[in-house]
């Protein structure tokens, strides 16, 4: 595998001066402006970096419409009934915080092998992997936290609350998939030596905040406001 | 053609003030207290909106018949004397100023109607919107509205407003009706229900319009000056019927009154 | 300065095949035309459809003939039933402000133009770019399926206010399946729409070439770019909205149902939902939607008239700043349109002022317009003939908003034809005028063929008096209290109105057949049309350095370098001509103007 | 002999049957329909909503979902045969059911599975007419007015409540029976069932707002059976 990736002709490009460029995220700790990287001479276009903030701008307003939809509704009349979270959520909770641990410490190695310190790309794969699996397990609890409910009684219909619960989850399950998908790319993209710092870090900060959303949807829910 | 233009629009504005000017196409004659505050506000914003309207198109139609390009003209663009800095300050400080006045009278006329609550000897009435007709509760000698059993509103024998007259003692002097009657200058206080979706209550003459919310009765108070019959329509999109959807607000005399609710009150 | 080394993340060479070149295709103008195309067979479908709902309001118990073959239980007897009548309204509304009015003066224009203006090879996300295409495209079939199931289109109008759109077909006909039909369809739209304003920001701001400052960007882009920032959040807003009902209807969930609702002496199976929820949802994206019609019309109005006055805007910063005035404020006066229905009566106040406010930026764009033409040279032809009938409706249909701003006007004018007037005027016939105007003026560019200027002319003419005729009576319908949305007029106080919409009945009706001109100038001129030159209007921005039509890369490969502002108009220069091109180094020997 | 005269054969022979059923060796069922306790009482509908038909009744017309005669009878009482007889192909001819003055003509309509049924409007506004059957396709058409009639008809047997959405007082009932052995009680509650040939049958009278009752009946030869039916009326 490493031996497949032709080490290319090293030239230092300055870093452009504006956002991007794989300096976003845990860029900078990594990788000194300007140093002789091999990634350094084929920065992505910070494209990347920059939509993925736009990208996470929409997604925080469906939330917002969503939470505002949960306060109104909540506040329309008294049917709601507060449903116990289902144990298995603060376990998944753990796994989606875990796998961003696991992600940062990909992108430590991915840059140390780019920086030719490793010249092992399996290490970086293997964490990646790790996050790619972290991530699975996740969507399984949520899975998991369906069917306890279901084994409560507790359907979609059956309370405004469950019916938050159920829509909430489903569509953050929905993202994290897509979260997943870029994992995979990345991976696929790391095999083939084709991997932008800025793919990455772009597919990092997206998967971040998905951790971050979670807790934000979890406390929602949990907290009985 | 640019002088064409230029005039056409010219016309165009004048031809479309016209009819504004001449009254040709007037809401109905105010009946209510509160309307002149409105009535006042919609000529004053006619007036307004009216001069902006003509100013704005006439001075396009100005500048298009001066400048649009003869073949000939080889001469030099020239600047709008006092430049951007000038309109934009224009801009700013007359519409500034000239909705913020608006703003302010309307309120009062806003105020008038939504923030000052009925009188305690406001007669209430309830009107109740369903697919595709009003009808309407008087609370009958007891002065008390029967509960609402939704489940046992049926229309085929007539039971509009799901009344239980078995067991609830003051359904059963409730007097329903199709047609909503009120006492000439007597302030009314209208509680609002709605049976199934979202409907209005709009009454031209009476310068009331007020949605019906599912699940959040609201009410409007008014008070009528005029004797006679208005229509009372539906102006929420609420099914298929909506254009259908009317009753008669019939405004008598006291006395006349008196004799509509006797006679209602013995159809019961 | 950016960087000029900037690629697209997805590089992607010249098409080979036919499926690559122009059905997933890549290129950005390639999903440009598309967008186009699916706008036209769009709007000529809803033509159809108020056709038809005219003739209807003219002569309610008349017989169109072959209507009942289109529709056996909509028509009997070729008569339209009055749930056909707002089955048809509420298709006409969806299908032109959703595909029609935001996606051809934004998706189509700005696919286009935005990458070619900013001097980049194509959008950075050409993949997201194409499935925002076809997504839009799927969201467009799904709706029209909502003709062929069996009780047909949903009725409750665009706005689909709850619950009775909520409650399920037993609202009325339609209010089942169509209705489902119909959300879904908005759903899948706006995933188009977010994946386009995606690309479209990140064109901005990552894929401008060397030398385009943002201060050197042409007008038509900030328009864009502004109005994807809208289309992004609103559209964000949408989506969970038509989830949350798509979920009432299949799922027995009550987010916007209430309890004790009775339909057909039985109660309704859902309870405790709210009404004013969907509404609250609705109009924080409904709002700044019409802005998003108006907007990339305002720039593309701008763009042409400084190509064709021969002189830059008197202050182009005071547009941008307005237009981000409209975008900022679009926001915040969503509650105008709910005055009526139930809010909080002081919410109503605070939601009034700055809808009156919206009057300021909107008069600045006008005057700044006006003002600019006084000492131009300007060039009649048909894109700026459509760009100064934009400012005459745009002014027609501005002032209605004087009243329609003020709760207390509002209990009289609300859901009457005044409204109808107003928004037809604002946001449909302005942005329509917008669209036209592009189309006339940088038809050359895409399809490397010249329209007939005398077609176009004629076209114009007709369609601006047409036009009028049509839209100004409804103000004072409207006036006179005459209710929308009704399918016949049977009220003792509407019944004399009748003869003032058969008059507008027959306005339409001339004026949708003039339509027929500009697709017979579009079709004829695209293949018979005389070749158009590289830069026929004389225009400084980057898409007229390139020759027409367009290479599929652009620059062919070769990144331009931007030396000017796109409103170097009116300055005198070495080689006599009265403008200067954005990548040319050239400097103006001075301005040619007083001062 | 083609098919042509097989067919003609079958039917001749098929009529013949039935003719000597209908004759001198069938019975008949009739009786009276009577309630006990006060019915409600009848509302008058003010049509105001709609002048082109209030316009039509210069008296209101009342409620009709439960028309009472002398000597507490009870009209628009379906009777019918539900058990023992066998199933009917329909009559060739339609049943009418008319909308004149915002009023259902008749206020309850019976035919058989399969008949054609026919729905004019003689008004001069539009009219919705929404059958809410719960065993049938349920549909719900407009017909605005001058337009041709709407000819349907349902394939199971079934009593279906009748409203029109435009104008929420117009009620009626469709009753969709499996044979053609039925009866609507008149004015003085009489009902009668002709042409039963020998056999057990059960007797059922439906009252849309009363409900249905049963009673067994052996008919043997011709002979005429007296079946009465009692229904509770309560005031509210």
């Amino acid at each position: 595998m490493a031996t497949t990736v032709p080490p290319p002709k090293i030239e230092i490009l300055p870093a452009p001066d504006r956002p991007g460029n794989g300096h976003v995220g845990g860029g900078q700790n990594l990788i000194p402006d300007g140093a002789n990287l091999r990634v350094a001479q084929q920065y992505s276009p910070p494209a990347s970096s920059s939509a993925i903030w736009v990208g996470i701008a929409a997604i925080c307003m469906s939330f917002a419409a969503f939470t505002s939809a949960l306060i109104v509704r909540q506040g329309a009349s008294n049917d709601w009934r507060h449903i116990t979270l289902p144990s298995v959520l603060f376990l998944s909770t753990l796994l989606l915080l875990a796998s961003s641990v696991t992600l940062e410490v990909a992108r430590r190695r991915v840059a140390s092998y780019m920086l030719g310190t490793d010249s092992h790309i399996a290490s970086p794969r293997l964490w990646l992997s790790l996050t790619l699996g972290l991530g699975l397990l996740f969507v399984a609890g949520q899975y998991m936290a369906w069917l306890q409910l279901r084994s409560q009684g507790l359907y979609l219909a059956t309370n405004p609350n469950s019916s938050f619960f159920y829509v909430f989850t489903a569509v953050h399950a929905l993202h994290v998939l897509g979260g997943l998908a870029g994992l995979l790319r990345a991976i696929r993209k790391l095999g083939n030596a084709t991997l932008r710092r800025s793919t990455l870090d772009a597919t990092a900060i997206y998967w971040h905040f998905m951790g971050v959303l979670w807790i934000y949807l979890f406390l929602l829910l949990w907290l009985k406001i | 053609m640019g002088k064409l233009l230029a005039v056409t629009i010219i016309i165009i504005a004048i031809a479309s003030a016209v009819p504004f000017v001449l009254h040709t196409w007037e809401p109905p004659a105010d009946i209510s207290t509160h309307g002149g505050l409105i009535d006042e506000q919609m000529s004053d914003t006619m007036i307004e909106a009216g001069v902006s309207f003509l100013a704005a198109q006439i001075l396009l139609g100005i500048f298009i018949w001066q400048f649009s390009k003869k073949p000939s003209d080889t001469g030099k663009v020239k600047t709008f004397p006092g430049g951007a800095k000038g309109l934009v300050i224009a801009a700013i400080v007359l519409v500034g100023v000239e909705v913020l006045a608006l703003g302010a009278f309307g309120s009062k006329a806003w105020a008038a109607v939504y923030f000052t609550p009925p009188a305690p000897d406001a007669m209430p009435v309830q009107v109740q919107a369903g697919q595709f007709a009003f009808y309407f509760r008087y609370p009958g000698p007891d002065g008390k509205f029967g509960p609402i059993h939704p489940e046992m509103i049926n229309e085929g024998n007539q039971n509009l407003f799901g009344l239980d007259p078995a067991n609830d003692v003051e359904s059963r002097d409730d007097i329903v009706t199709a047609e909503m009657a009120i006492p000439v200058n007597k302030e009314v206080h209208l509680l609002m229900h709605a049976k199934d979706v979202s409907h209005s209550f709009y009454v031209p003459a009476l310068r009331i319009q007020q949605d019906f919310v599912p699940g959040l009765d609201l009410s409007v108070h008014f008070t009528a000056t005029k004797v006679g019959q208005y229509e009372i329509v539906c102006t929420q999109l609420c099914g298929l019927g909506h254009y259908n959807m009317r009753a008669y607000l019939k405004v008598l005399s006291q006395q006349d009154f008196d004799d509509w609710l006797k006679k209602q009150q013995a159809a019961q | 300065m950016p960087d000029a080394s900037a690629a697209p993340a997805v590089v992607h060479g010249p098409p080979t095949t036919f499926l690559s070149k122009h059905v997933f295709s890549l290129d950005h103008k390639v999903i440009g035309l598309q967008y186009y195309t699916l706008a036209l067979f769009a709007v000529v479908i809803g033509m159809v459809l108020s056709w038809l709902m005219r003739i209807h309001l003219g002569w309610t118990n008349a017989a169109i003939p072959g209507l009942q073959a289109l529709s056996p239980n909509g028509a009997p007897g070729g008569v339209m039933t009055p749930e056909y009548y707002l089955q048809l309204m509420t298709m006409h509304a969806t299908i032109m402000v959703f595909f029609v009015l935001t996606t051809a003066p934004f998706a189509a224009f700005g696919n286009y133009f935005l990458p070619i203006q900013v001097g980049a090879e194509d959008m950075p996300f050409p993949h997201f770019n194409m499935m925002s295409f076809w997504t839009t495209f799927t969201a467009f079939l799904i709706l029209v399926t909502a003709f062929f199931v069996p009780d047909g289109p949903p009725l409750a109008g665009w706005t689909s206010y709850a619950p009775l759109s909520a409650i399920g077909k037993d609202a009325g006909p339609g209010q089942g399946t169509g209705q489902v039909i119909w959300a879904a369809a908005l759903g899948v739209f706006c995933i188009g729409q977010l994946l386009g304003s995606l690309n479209f920001i990140s064109t901005v701001l990552d894929m401008r070439t060397k030398g385009m400052t943002l201060s050197r960007l042409p007008v038509t882009c900030w328009a864009w770019f502004i109005t994807s920032c809208m289309g992004l959040t609103a559209f964000a807003v949408l989506m969970p909205a038509t989830i949350l009902l798509i979920l009432d209807h299949v799922a027995g969930t009550s987010f916007f149902v209430p309890s004790g609702l009775v339909l057909n002496d039985q109660l309704v199976p859902h309870s405790g939902g709210s009404t004013l929820l969907w509404q609250h949802l609705f109009w924080f994206f409904g709002h700044p939607e019409v802005y998003i019609a108006i907007v990339p019309g305002m720039g593309i109005v701008t763009h042409v008239l400084t190509t064709n006055m021969r002189r830059p805007m008197l202050s182009m910063k005071a547009i941008l700043y307005s237009m981000w005035a409209l975008a900022f404020l679009s926001y915040m006066v969503y509650g105008h349109h709910m005055f009526v229905s139930g809010m909080n009566p002081f919410s109503s106040l605070v939601f009034s002022f700055p809808t009156l406010m919206i009057t300021i930026p909107s008069t600045v764009v006008v005057l700044i317009w006006i003002g600019s033409l006084y000492g131009s040279k300007l060039r009649i032809n048909t894109a700026s003939l459509f760009a100064l009938g934009f400012i005459s409706m745009f002014v027609s249909g501005g002032v209605s908003g004087f009243f329609l701003a003020q709760p207390s006007i509002d209990i009289m004018l609300h859901a009457t034809y005044f409204v109808v007037g107003h928004f037809h005027m604002v946001m449909g016939v302005a942005a329509m005028f917008g669209i036209f105007s592009g189309t006339y003026f940088w038809f050359p560019k895409m399809t490397g063929h010249m329209m007939n200027e005398t077609i176009g002319k004629i076209h114009f003419w007709l369609t601006f008096i047409g036009t009028y005729c049509i839209f100004m009576p409804f103000h004072y319908l409207g006036w006179a209290g005459n209710v929308r949305r009704y399918a016949a007029f049977t009220d003792d106080f509407l019944k004399p109105l009748i003869p003032v919409h058969q008059f507008i009945t027959i306005a339409a009706l001339f004026t949708g057949a003039v339509q027929l001109l500009f697709l017979y100038n579009l079709i004829y001129s695209r293949f018979r049309g005389p070749a158009a030159p590289a830069n026929p209007w004389e225009g400084t921005s980057l898409e007229w350095i390139m020759p027409s039509p367009p290479p599929w890369n652009n620059f062919g490969g070769k990144d331009p370098v931007v030396y000017h502002d796109a409103d170097q108009y009116g300055v005198k220069t070495a080689s006599g001509a009265d403008y200067i091109m954005q990548n040319s180094p050239e400097q103006a020997l001075a301005t040619s103007e007083g001062d | 002999m083609t098919l042509k005269h097989i067919c003609l054969a079958a039917a001749a022979t098929l009529a013949a049957v039935t003719m000597t059923s209908a004759g001198p060796g069938s019975g008949t069922v009739s009786g009276k329909i009577t309630y006990e306790g006060t019915p409600a009482k009848q509302k008058p509908i003010d049509m105001s909503k709609e002048p082109s038909c209030a316009a039509k009744h210069p008296t209101p017309i009342t409620t009709e979902n439960v028309v009472t005669g002398p000597g507490n009878s009870l009209a628009n009482v379906v009777v019918y045969i539900s058990a023992g007889a066998p199933d009917e192909p329909p009559p060739s001819e339609s049943a009418n059911f008319d909308q004149k003055g915002c009023q259902y003509i008749p206020h309850v309509l019976a035919f058989q599975v399969n008949q054609e049924l026919k729905i004019a409007n003689d008004d001069q506004t539009s009219h919705n007419i929404h059958p809410l059957a719960k065993i049938n396709r349920e549909w719900n058409k407009s017909q605005p007015p001058g337009t041709p009639p709407i000819v349907d008809k349902y394939d199971k047997a079934e009593m279906i409540p009748v409203k029109c959405n435009i104008h929420p007082w117009m009620h009626g009932t469709f009753a969709v029976l499996k044979n053609s052995h039925y009866a609507i009680s008149s004015e003085d509650g009489s009902f009668k069932l002709p042409n039963l040939p020998p056999g057990k049958y059960t007797v059922t009278a439906y009252h849309e707002s009363y409900g249905e009752k049963t009673q067994d009946v052996v008919i043997s030869g011709s002979e005429t059976k007296t079946v009465s039916f009692v229904f509770t009326a309560k005031p509210y």
